[in-house]
């Protein structure tokens, strides 16, 4: 019993989650016919944000217009009721392992909390940015682009950790 | 915090997954009928001409009983009694992918011989006769003109005019001029 | 048979409840392989730490073998699944963005909402960070239009690319990863150990 | 390392490797023979040359005629507002339909009938493209020789024939005006050029997003 409850605090065997994210990820392909993302939710949130505080400029500006539609609320989206799951689903998870806890702050001991916060919003930035440009971002086109074979998918992947490891050497004292 | 170290789950997960797929490739079914020839080799055989018989062979080959070639009338059993090639086998057309007519093709097939598809007319014959010829029976012919014209031609026994009849194809009339005359008049 | 939903086997209003469903699955996936730890996640940049490669090879492994497999028992027509398209200049940008916003952020956006859930403050901030990015990308996307649909080549997958067939491309993958988790072994083994 | 990864690493070669021995699957776009075969046993894939005629009279916006005949017969005649697809070109060398083809008759609601000197060719045209997963394809029975026996040359039906011959023969005599009239300027040099068309939309693949 003391065993079994030891393990639960546990991460999975990696290879394990990485079983079973294949195997989810077929099945959402088997289910819906394409992969898993998490921007999309949040680009359908900004949309909708910006449709409400101007509705005209959302309408004439080519990048919101492309997600807006008469008969289709931008929220009502997919992968909006995905994120939403992958916060639940998370938060199950922590919960039953005990990683739960009120809000702090994980960083380098190099590094102040402050730095890294600062940093956590540029990477979030960038992140953002980089998103929109590769049409997806690391589930949504490196993984799931990878499984179905896009190339573009397979690109994103090598670009993204290839990217990561040619930077990763100028932001070392955040991590090590 | 760290990561579980015991492959069991691993190992199950992953065995599950293959079983997944073996179960699957083994009750896999195998789909009765697929085209053996694509529709460009399909076409080129229809422009050569190959696969079309002209009722005079055909009459010639049916009276001597020619073993190498067998008429197939996929007409209605009805119209089949009412009067076919000699020497006919009836397979009406709703028949024609059952087990039974292939197995009845096949036996051709080893014996070289030819089968000669043919209802009224040539049309109604077509499509059996290109699907046939997709499903890839190569030695397989489609009676041109059809039975009407066989049987007409029997009757009447004339000689053979300068364009045959059956070479439905060949414009009829100079089209351009009745539509002239028709508004003419 | 699949795709379900395009296919018409699943009702439309089910379409809701299963991304519901497989958005809690995934999140549960994520968080429980430990990937609502940022420097566990930037581990595989310093060597300490290959979580997210092992994860994320073995996933994309998995699905991309059953997915040949699926195809050839006919279980899902891969010819209606979607195919990312490629926008070779797009792809490239955004991956070395991407790139150096992981490295800086620690975080990826799927991963930062499962820190989110269990109160990481800097995934919280990296959250943040997304919505600003992605305004910051909706609002001068006039500039950067030309950037955005450069190099077009439509939806073209890795066999039309390099000319293999769908099976050689998964052996060849499966076998670079089978050779990646053993490398990455041998690094870790090298490296200081840091304990996050 | 534990033992069983090595057990592991054997499974996921040997999936990767029986993979390679798959047979090979063509992704083509076609139906099976059966809903082929299906389809060809359907008698409504004809219509009637009076039939054809009310639909251009009537100049039915969701209508594509198709005249399967070679170029050259295609200006010498062919029905108003007709496209001309030769059978010759209909495929290419991978036996897949000419993409500059399916453009046109792979339009939602659109009707396509396929017409040629008789209803052979036109018959062939359309198992090929019936067999290439296109819809709402029709042959016009008997073709142009009919076209001509009822349509340009409508015969006056015997004095004891049945009411409604007399109504087809006046239906016909009103088409022959229509047609006498202007159909030699219509298309005389155009080929396969005809209205612009939209390309249809892929409505079976999904859309993505991240």
């Amino acid at each position: 019993m003391k065993n079994l409850e030891e393990r639960s605090k546990q991460y999975l065997n990696p290879y394990f989650g990485g079983v079973l994210l294949g195997l989810l990820l077929l099945l959402t392909v088997y289910i819906t016919g394409r992969g898993l993302g998490a921007t999309g939710a949040i680009k359908s949130s900004i949309v909708t944000a910006v449709d409400r505080v101007a509705p005209t400029y959302a309408e004439n500006q080519a990048y919101y217009s492309k997600f807006l539609s008469d008969d289709h609320h931008p929220m009502s989206n997919w992968l909006v009721f995905e994120t939403i799951g992958i916060f639940v689903g998370a938060f199950l998870s922590g919960l039953i392992a005990g990683r739960v806890k009120k809000f702090r702050i994980e960083h380098s001991p190099k590094i102040t909390p402050k730095t890294r916060l600062i940093f956590a919003t540029l990477g979030g930035m960038l992140f953002g940015i980089g998103s929109q440009f590769g049409r997806g971002c690391t589930s949504g086109a490196a993984l799931s682009g990878t499984a179905t074979m896009a190339t573009a998918g397979f690109l994103a992947m090598m670009l993204i950790f290839g990217s990561g490891y040619l930077f990763a050497y100028f932001f070392r004292k955040l991590w090590i | 915090m760290i990561h579980a170290k015991n492959p069991r789950r691993l190992t199950l997960s992953l065995i599950v997954f293959v079983l997944i797929i073996i179960v699957g490739l083994i009750t896999m079914n195998k789909p009765e009928f697929s085209y053996k020839n694509n529709s460009a080799q399909v076409l080129k055989s229809i422009l050569n001409k190959e696969g079309e018989l002209i009722p005079e062979k055909a009459i010639f080959y049916a009276e001597e009983n020619n073993p190498s070639f067998v008429f197939v009338d996929i007409r209605n059993p009805y119209e089949y009694i009412k009067g076919h090639i000699p020497n006919a086998i009836n397979i009406p057309l709703t028949e024609l992918l059952s087990k039974e007519t292939m197995k009845t093709f096949d036996k051709y097939v080893r014996d070289k011989t030819t089968i000669v598809i043919y209802a009224n007319t040539q049309t109604e014959a077509n499509g059996s006769w290109m699907l046939l010829k997709q499903l890839g029976y190569s030695d397989i012919k489609v009676l041109i003109g059809g039975f009407e014209y066989y049987s007409k031609e029997l009757k009447e026994n004339e000689k053979v005019p300068e364009t045959p009849e059956y070479f439905v194809e060949t414009p009829k009339y100079d089209f351009a001029k009745i539509a002239k005359e028709a508004s003419s008049n | 048979m699949g795709p379900l939903i395009s296919q018409g086997y699943i009702n439309q209003e089910w379409n809701f409840v299963i991304a519901l469903l497989l958005g809690v699955a995934f999140g549960y996936i994520l968080e429980a392989s430990g990937f609502s730890s940022s420097r566990k996640l930037a581990g595989v940049f310093y060597g300490y730490d290959f979580v997210v490669l092992r994860v994320f090879m073995t996933a994309a492994m998995v699905a991309m073998i059953g997915l040949v497999y699926f195809d050839h028992m006919n279980w899902i027509d891969i010819s209606k699944i979607f195919i990312l398209p490629t926008f070779l200049t797009s792809v490239i940008v955004g991956g070395v963005i991407m790139g150096l916003g992981f490295i800086m952020g620690g975080y990826c956006p799927g991963t930062s909402f499962t820190g989110v859930a269990i109160g990481k403050l800097d995934a919280v901030f990296f959250t943040a960070g997304l919505y600003l990015g992605i305004f910051i990308f909706s609002t001068a996307f006039p500039l950067i239009e030309g950037i955005y649909y450069g190099g077009e080549l439509g939806p073209v997958t890795v066999m039309e690319t390099f000319g293999i067939s769908r099976e050689l491309f998964a052996f060849l993958f499966i076998m670079a990863t089978l050779m990646a988790f053993f490398v990455v072994s041998l690094v870790q083994k090298r490296v200081k150990k840091i304990e996050v | 390392m534990n033992k069983t990864y090595y057990f592991l690493i054997a499974l996921t070669f040997a999936l990767g490797f029986g993979a390679l021995f798959l047979p090979e699957k063509s992704h083509t776009k076609e139906i099976t023979p059966e809903q082929l075969f299906y389809k060809m046993n359907n008698p409504s894939r004809f219509v009637t040359t009076d039939q054809v005629a009310r639909l251009i009279i009537e100049s039915d916006p969701a209508l594509l005629l198709v005249d399967a005949r070679s170029p050259d017969q295609y200006r010498l005649f062919s029905l108003p507002g007709a496209m001309n697809i030769p059978m010759k070109e209909l495929v290419d060398s991978n036996g897949i339909i000419c993409s500059k083809w399916v453009d046109y008759l792979d339009i939602e609601g659109l009707n396509v009938i396929f017409f040629s000197n008789s209803d052979v060719i036109a018959d062939q045209v359309w198992v090929i493209c019936t067999r290439h997963e296109l819809d709402n394809l029709y042959v016009m029975r008997g073709g142009l020789n009919t076209w001509a026996e009822t349509i340009l040359k409508p015969q006056k039906p015997f004095e004891s024939s049945p009411i409604e011959e007399f109504a087809l023969y006046d239906f016909r005599r009103g088409a022959c005006q229509y047609f006498g009239g202007g159909s030699i300027s219509i298309k005389s040099d155009v080929v396969a050029d005809p209205v612009p068309r939209i390309r249809r939309k892929k409505k079976t693949v999904v859309a993505g997003g991240c």
